[in-house]
């Protein structure tokens, strides 16, 4: 078979969930008739897309934690807390044993927890569970859930989970690749997502909405706009061509509220611009803004500001859901109690913003443009190298550096990008790598990049990106030289 | 090779790439020799590279919250394949949610490690040890 | 001698001088010579105006808490820690008994506080420990502190508190007395600050600048712009009448964004313009941002978005300093981990917000010219009222109803304006009592409260407005009504 | 005066004045027939009101954190004027600080009061208990 950009023949489909169903022993109890006939008998408000869509219409943004404990028992439990703190949509976050398919590791790390009585995974091991375990999650609350992983291969992990009444999954064959991988190769990934895809595209021919969501943050530290957006509108098309309805493109805040509510603009616009010109007219399109996911300070009270602050760019940014991050984050794995704290933090902030729209238009705009051209001239090159197919482009354009991802893991990327913040934070090429950039605006990048150089009184260097990388965690947005004699 | 060789590499399943990146960068300019093998690394793999880079040290990275489960007999390993006298450093975020510093650094030291680092140590701190621990001037 | 603005005669000064000095024990204390002497003996960083127009220079806005408690002992202890927690400035807020001149009680909530080892008094009783104790404050920390209490009557506190080497004083005639008084009247409490303003006076002309600051955000509650504003200018004043070189003046935040950025520009815009039209051209004027000073959240998480949210207003008006409130404040006095707390947070949102002047020009300009309008015509009427005195006028003009504050205890004033929130969260008028306000405008604001009025379907009452004072308590700025069956 | 008469007031050096204007409006508006004495009361302000009206409830505010120093004494002084029996409410905040509210509780009823409230009191809350204590429909 080979590897494009087309809705795969149902046969091939079978067959190959065949061999998917049988890589763990829970697989044999997934039966898509009877998962079917459970969503069906789901109410309204426990449907992913419904609720996005009563958000929408209410004007609310709505909130999503991020939340996964390995004894199921106690998941149940703080999923039930976090709905009753202002939680709109609930998570489930999967171990990273599950997420790389080492079943076994994940099926000891889940015997030891119970065991010792404490948790000795990141996340809820979904596939050891099966679906009656699965299912017991969806039966114990009142609102949607959705699997939030990390896993370049996630075929069973969605059969599993879809058939126990989860109405949401995240992914995608490159966002849930690079930043997550070392050397699985993005043929295989993409196959591996498309399938999930497809999967969620039968449910669909059946009447069953179910909402998929690009991981739009990739590697969390300093992605600029361009790489993110692009990336999203890619895996926002190659799910569509296997019949998804429902899909959510994602963006992690960068910091600089400007850029940030410009980026979820051309997010929106340029998304549903490319699904529309490739024929895909009836997708359910929506928007998440990630608060920010690079290195958070560890103290609380500064991490508060952190939250509060990313709150500000998704409310004028008007996303439909905020995924929050928790006072916590440089600690470790969040209480449920921080969990909640975020999420009132959020709430509390959202409902004094209510019809605060203070933003300079014409900022925004011009930076809209930049990111708009950015991403455009990224995407032409895709689609031409891929000679009109997006999944071929995709895979010659990480090849290239066309596309490209700063900081990831995966050794199948260039890796040659390097962002840097400009002198008002917003985030921008220090290095362009091979990625498609006209002219005129790589001059507007080393333009903006120095004035920084002329403020800071020192050249670009990679040790202005390491003060840059640490600069949240250490109390400011843009990483300043330590002045001397200066507290 | 030489007196300054470190094995460097985040263990497990465990894909945490910056802060990798940032010792990786840190190391070389303090003048040591890094042989970086990055992330989603199994002990074999440390293993491997140490032996056959005659490393002095290794560093482990951990962030993601399973570092008791991936480093669980870590040392063991180390002694049969003759590395029992390497020096052996580890990092990160290495409890899975809130915990006691002190409980952490005890649990890791039991697992043979001679130093253990918490959440956001800076660069610095570990050239400073290495020099120490390694006597280079 | 008559009351009106003109500055005193030193005769009457040194006559009324020993009468106060002789109204507690401690008063025998002062020795003014000696006083001016240990000012002259402080280093730079100990001085208020230095460190405020250092901040300037830097474009740093300075953050100061709001910290208090009855022993010496841990009084220093707490300044101490808040200078090491992100404290550019310190105060010493004074505990109620004092700020009523009952020194009597005050004492006897010291000796009990003493005695039992516990705080019973809600903040530092300088006048009982005279100019040596207070003195210690100062010679234990490294930065300046300000006296930050509630008297209509302060001229004793601040005969010991500026000669133990205190470099800023807050307070007026106004500000400290309606608020925070039931029959004090006007003609009273402007006249002993006089005496205070004069006391500063003396000291500038002995080469000492002490800094003198407006309370404005006056009760805390709903207060329209124009109203702070207005009072604000005639402190301003007063102070400058009798010689005052450095002065501050003060705004609560009022919660909606445009409405505080603009109240923060035309303060200092119409503060400037008054002093220089009337002559004084030699003052050192700065603004103050009080965080939200109403009812807050008990729920420390949401109190933090309240902070952080506060502090945009802050970076976007460009203040000199911050007045920072703590997550512990719906509670009661918080302790010195709160106020750090509150203090770090402060910071890291304005490090993340550097450069970042988003806000829509257009709009604050509009809203700017409303309520500039509002407060020349407010003013215009003081004046001529007071036949071209400010002190006659204000007098007049409380008792006219020319000027009055909402939800304040004073009998001496007419208590009739009314607040109310509009669709926006601006703070307009649902009734303007006697204040003078053009027509034109009191067709805006009742426009904008019609917006509220249509999208909330029922009509403007005093139920709103509890509604307005409840709200962000309750999590949101605007006091929506509920709705059935919503959670 | 009636039946329904009851006292209200902000008690000592304390100047907070919102919570008794929205407490008064609630309470008119529920039918009670309220004597408000406003802020900065005196203990004996209280009790002069209260012989005066034929009160059968005094509501007593305290925000400030004065309120132990300023209820010293007070029930000693309502027995003393022949009010021994008038119910004796308080609320507000009424610690210096982060206390227990227990603690709190505790030390106000030991002072005679027979409810004491936390901060953020809804009025509807204290309206019940008034109409229950009082024995009114
Ligand atoms: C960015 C990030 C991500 C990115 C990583 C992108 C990438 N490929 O690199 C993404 C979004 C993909 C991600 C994914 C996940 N993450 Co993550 N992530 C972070 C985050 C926000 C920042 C990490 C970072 O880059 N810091 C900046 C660098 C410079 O600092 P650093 O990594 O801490 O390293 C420094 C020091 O720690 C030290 N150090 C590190 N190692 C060593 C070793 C030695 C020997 C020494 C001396 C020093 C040392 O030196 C470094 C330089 O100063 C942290 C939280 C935080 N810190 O704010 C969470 C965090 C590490 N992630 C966490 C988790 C759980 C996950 C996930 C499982 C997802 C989830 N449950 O939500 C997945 C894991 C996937 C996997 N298989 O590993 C948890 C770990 C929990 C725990 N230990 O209890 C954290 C703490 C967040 C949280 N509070 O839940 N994450
Ligand atoms: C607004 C305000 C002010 C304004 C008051 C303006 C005015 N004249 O009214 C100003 C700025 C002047 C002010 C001054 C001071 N304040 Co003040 N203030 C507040 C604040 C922010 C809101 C109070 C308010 O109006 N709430 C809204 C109303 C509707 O609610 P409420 O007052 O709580 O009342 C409700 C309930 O409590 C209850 N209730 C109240 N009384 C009673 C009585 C009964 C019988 C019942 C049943 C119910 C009940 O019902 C009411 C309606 O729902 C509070 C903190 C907070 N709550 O967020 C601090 C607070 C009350 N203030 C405090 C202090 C200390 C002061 C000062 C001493 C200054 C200082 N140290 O900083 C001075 C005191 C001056 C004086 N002599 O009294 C402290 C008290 C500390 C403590 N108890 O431990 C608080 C808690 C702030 C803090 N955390 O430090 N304050």
């Amino acid at each position: 078979m080979v590897l494009n950009n087309k809705k795969w023949d149902e046969k091939f489909w079978l067959r190959m969930r065949e061999e998917v169903l049988n890589t763990w022993h829970t697989g044999k109890d997934v039966n898509l008739k009877l998962g079917i006939e459970y969503h069906k008998s789901l109410p309204l408000e426990k449907q992913f897309d419904y609720v996005l869509k009563k958000g929408e219409k209410e004007g609310k943004i709505l909130l999503q934690p991020r939340a996964g404990v390995p004894i199921l028992k106690e998941h149940i439990e703080l999923l039930k807390y976090l709905q009753e703190n202002e939680a709109d949509l609930l998570p489930t976050t999967i171990d990273s044993y599950t997420r790389q398919n080492r079943y076994k590791e994940a099926q000891f790390g889940l015997d030891e927890s119970l065991k010792e009585g404490k948790s000795l995974l990141n996340g809820f091991p979904a596939v050891n569970y099966g679906v009656r375990g699965c299912r017991e999650i969806i039966e114990n609350v009142r609102i949607p859930v959705e699997v939030r992983h990390g896993s370049p291969d996630a075929r069973l992990l969605a059969e599993i989970t879809l058939s126990a009444g989860f109405t949401s999954f995240e992914g995608g064959g490159i966002t849930y690749n690079i930043p997550y991988s070392k050397d699985v190769p993005l043929e295989n990934s993409l196959l591996y997502w498309q399938y999930v895809d497809y999967l969620v595209g039968y449910y669909a021919e059946n009447g069953i909405i179910i909402n998929r969501e690009s991981f739009g943050p990739l590697t969390g530290t300093l992605v600029p706009p361009c790489i993110s957006i692009s990336i999203g509108i890619i895996e926002a098309l190659l799910a569509a061509e296997q019949g998804v309805k429902s899909f959510s493109v994602g963006y992690g805040e960068g910091g600089n509220i400007i850029q940030d509510v410009a980026s979820l603009r051309v997010m929106k616009k340029l998304t549903k611009k490319y699904l529309e010109e490739f024929g895909y007219k009836d997708i359910h399109l929506t928007t998440v803004l990630h608060h920010w996911m690079g290195g958070f300070p560890e103290d609380e009270a500064r991490a508060f500001a952190v939250i509060t602050y990313g709150t500000i760019a998704g409310f004028l940014g008007s996303v439909s859901k905020i995924i929050v991050k928790t006072p916590q984050e440089a600690i470790g794995i969040p209480t449920k109690e921080a969990n909640a704290q975020a999420l009132r933090n959020t709430r509390q902030t959202l409902q004094m913003l209510e019809n605060q729209y203070f933003i300079d238009q014409k900022l925004v705009e011009e930076e809209e443009k930049v990111i708009e051209e950015e991403v455009k001239s990224i995407l032409d090159r895709v689609y031409s190298l891929g000679e009109g197919d997006w999944v071929i482009g995709t895979i010659r354009s990480f090849s290239a550096g066309v596309l490209d991802v700063p900081f990831a893991p995966s050794k199948f990327i260039h890796g040659r990008v390097m962002p840097i913040r400009d002198n008002n934070g917003a985030i921008r090429f220090f290095d362009f790598g091979n990625l498609p950039i006209p002219l005129e605006i790589k001059n507007f990048h080393r333009e903006k990049i120095e004035e920084r150089v002329k403020f800071e009184k020192r050249p670009v260097s990679f040790q202005m990106v390491l003060d840059d990388i640490y600069a949240i965690s250490k109390g400011r947005l843009i990483g300043r030289p330590k002045v001397e004699g200066k507290r | 090779m030489g007196e300054k060789t470190i094995v460097l590499g985040v263990i497990g399943s465990d894909v945490h790439a910056v802060g990798l990146r940032v010792l990786d960068y840190a190391l070389r300019s303090a003048g040591f020799d890094v042989v970086n093998i990055g992330v989603l690394s199994s002990q074999e793999d440390f293993i491997k590279a140490a032996l056959e880079t005659g490393a002095r040290a290794i560093l482990v990275s951990s962030l993601y919250g399973h570092a008791e489960l991936d480093c669980q007999g870590f040392k063991e390993k180390l002694i049969e394949a003759g590395l029992g006298d390497i020096l052996l450093y580890i990092g990160g975020n290495l409890g899975v949610g809130k915990k006691s510093w002190e409980e952490v650094e005890k649990r890791f030291k039991e697992l043979g490690f001679h130093r253990v680092y918490p959440p956001k140590t800076m660069p610095d701190e570990v050239i400073k040890d290495l020099k120490e621990d390694l006597n280079i001037g």
